[in-house]
């Protein structure tokens, strides 16, 4: 009740010329928000949401004076705002009977907190002795390291390195040389491909049933039946069917020859 | 002490830091536990010591690191990596750190903010690594740390990550204290 | 011993063997007196702890040097340490494994050079493999990723790949709706 009162006097002069001179430093309306609350030394768990509400509405306006972009996450939360405020305005009997009364604004304060949260924990991350910065290793390699060229050991691989690699790759060649850019189901293809040459490697037949014995699924059958329509384009394996409404099998094309290579 | 002599030999030459059980691997023909006594002495001996570098536990592994006392010294013939990172990645990459495994929808709305291009500057400096897709509608990429982060940021583990708890602690004033109990409505 | 221990960090950082000059150049608040005398209680010091390295006077400079003794061993680690994969090998797999089954001549098309070495590698270390012949005259190998593959990467199968996409998808600001009449009078 006290904060309610007080809104109207909290000093807004000056806010201008603060926030024109902080404008764009802001690392998102959280941020924001967060930033108002601490200058105007509100409560954190009790926002009076109508004065942070103006404050910043009056923020993104200053921005749009000065003709700047106001990215979309801002308008967002300034819809958010709006919203909780409309909500906070409801008479108390109109709202509905609940076991236990949401504060409207209870999600929001629980966001603020935890952005706060890890604000300071990226704050105390940056502080530590950081390798490069505050601490060195031993920069000079062993000669021995130089020379000795090493094919035992483990590989060092990461995800992003593989798809930005074929990510690089496509920027430098003609687009036009490309069919369409893999997406999930290609992948799926490919998988059940790699399975069923597997299979093929272990026995020299293989029964269409044993592809999607495990799970039955829709997706799946259409999913194998693809992959062995492009074994066939390949040429990779031969279908045969045990008379009309048979069962499926196939076999390898040609038989591996694994010792070949190139 | 040639066993920790030898350990040290390896711990200084690797350009990595090495974990216990990849200094056990290449020294099969000595103990696990003595090994591991040793290393732990080593590390002792050397802090004790302190000297200009030291012998620490990161990113799961043994390492001689200088010690950071030293910076202003280190720094006059070493040129540093210019690590430099905005608040914003800070504040992503402590997200990650902290919520692992987590995806980009999610960092979004803990930040309020897009958080694409972030994410990909902190998977090119390898803070950051894809951890396959979640298993949910969509398959949404899920982001965790790498071990680069742990040897950037000094840590032993995810574990040496102090507390959200302890972080709260260094913020809190008095003013949010004096709140009992959460003011629901008015 | 503060001086001692500044001059350690420098020369244990250090990417060259550093002179005596050249340590008095860095230090120019010591005296070069008590710089040289540290230097050389430094490398006495060492020399009597004979732990896994020593600090040694090589091409007029000073640099820490594993000790020879223990070379075996440090062997042993350079020749089991993890590889790192050089980017025309990463390359080549990253085109097996988004356009499996693809052939050597593909792979060649995309990247514009031989890469029959490279792929000989890969099927080295069984990241890729050899799924069947095409029937197409010359009857060429067709390649595909393999199980170990998906084990370096920790993934369940090939649909854990981020799709480039997913990648693509970073760069781009989400959408909004668009929120052009926020009432922002008063």
């Amino acid at each position: 009740m006290i904060t309610r009162m007080s809104e109207e006097n909290l000093n807004l002069d000056g806010f201008h010329e603060i926030y024109s001179v902080h404008l764009d430093k802001f690392d998102g309306p959280l941020d924001l928000l967060l930033h108002l609350i601490k200058k105007n030394e509100l409560d954190i768990y009790d926002i009076p949401i109508a004065v942070i509400t103006r404050q910043y509405l009056d923020y993104i306006k200053v921005l749009k004076e000065l003709n700047l972009e106001v990215a979309g996450d801002f308008l967002l939360m300034a819809s958010t705002l709006l919203h909780i405020k409309s909500r906070m305005l409801l008479p108390q009997d109109e709202q509905e009977e609940g076991e236990e009364e949401l504060d409207p604004r209870a999600e929001l304060i629980q966001r603020l907190l935890d952005y706060q949260q890890y604000k300071e924990a990226g704050m105390v991350l940056e502080a530590r002795a950081l390798l490069g910065r505050e601490v060195f290793t031993r920069s000079c390699p062993e000669s021995l390291f130089l020379a000795a060229q090493n094919d035992e050991g483990p590989l060092e691989l990461e995800l992003f390195d593989l798809v930005d690699a074929f990510r690089s790759l496509l920027t430098r060649i003609p687009v036009e040389s490309f069919h369409d850019v893999a997406a999930i189901e290609t992948f799926s293809i490919a998988d059940c491909i790699n399975n069923i040459l597997s299979l093929l490697q272990e026995r020299d037949m293989v029964h269409f049933d044993d592809l999607v014995r495990d799970e039955m699924t829709r997706e799946l059958v259409i999913v194998t039946f693809l992959a062995i329509l492009e074994l066939c384009r390949l040429k990779l394996i031969r279908i045969f069917q045990g008379g009309q409404h048979g069962n499926i099998w196939f076999v390898p094309a040609v038989l591996q020859e694994p010792a070949e290579q190139g | 002490m040639p066993l920790a002599a030898i350990i040290e030999s390896i711990v200084f030459a690797a350009d990595a830091p090495l974990s216990l059980d990849r200094i056990c691997e290449m020294l099969h023909e000595f103990e696990r536990e003595d090994i591991k006594e040793a290393v732990a002495e080593l590390g002792r001996y050397h802090e004790e010591r302190s000297g200009g570098f030291q012998l620490v536990e990161v990113a799961g592994g043994w390492q001689f690191r200088t010690n950071p006392m030293y910076q202003q010294y280190v720094t006059r013939h070493i040129k540093t990596r210019s690590i430099k990172f905005s608040p914003s990645a800070l504040e992503t990459l402590a997200i990650v750190a902290y919520r692992q495994p987590v995806t980009r929808t999610e960092v979004e709305y803990l930040r309020g903010v897009d958080c694409g291009g972030v994410l990909k500057t902190l998977l090119e400096k390898k803070l950051v690594r894809i951890l396959g897709k979640k298993d949910i509608p969509g398959r949404p990429l899920i982001y965790g740390t790498s071990k680069e982060f742990l040897e950037i940021f000094g840590l032993k583990d995810l574990k040496g990550l102090p507390t959200l708890k302890e972080i709260q602690a260094l913020d809190e004033t008095p003013h949010y204290e004096q709140q009992d109990d959460l003011p629901l409505g008015d």
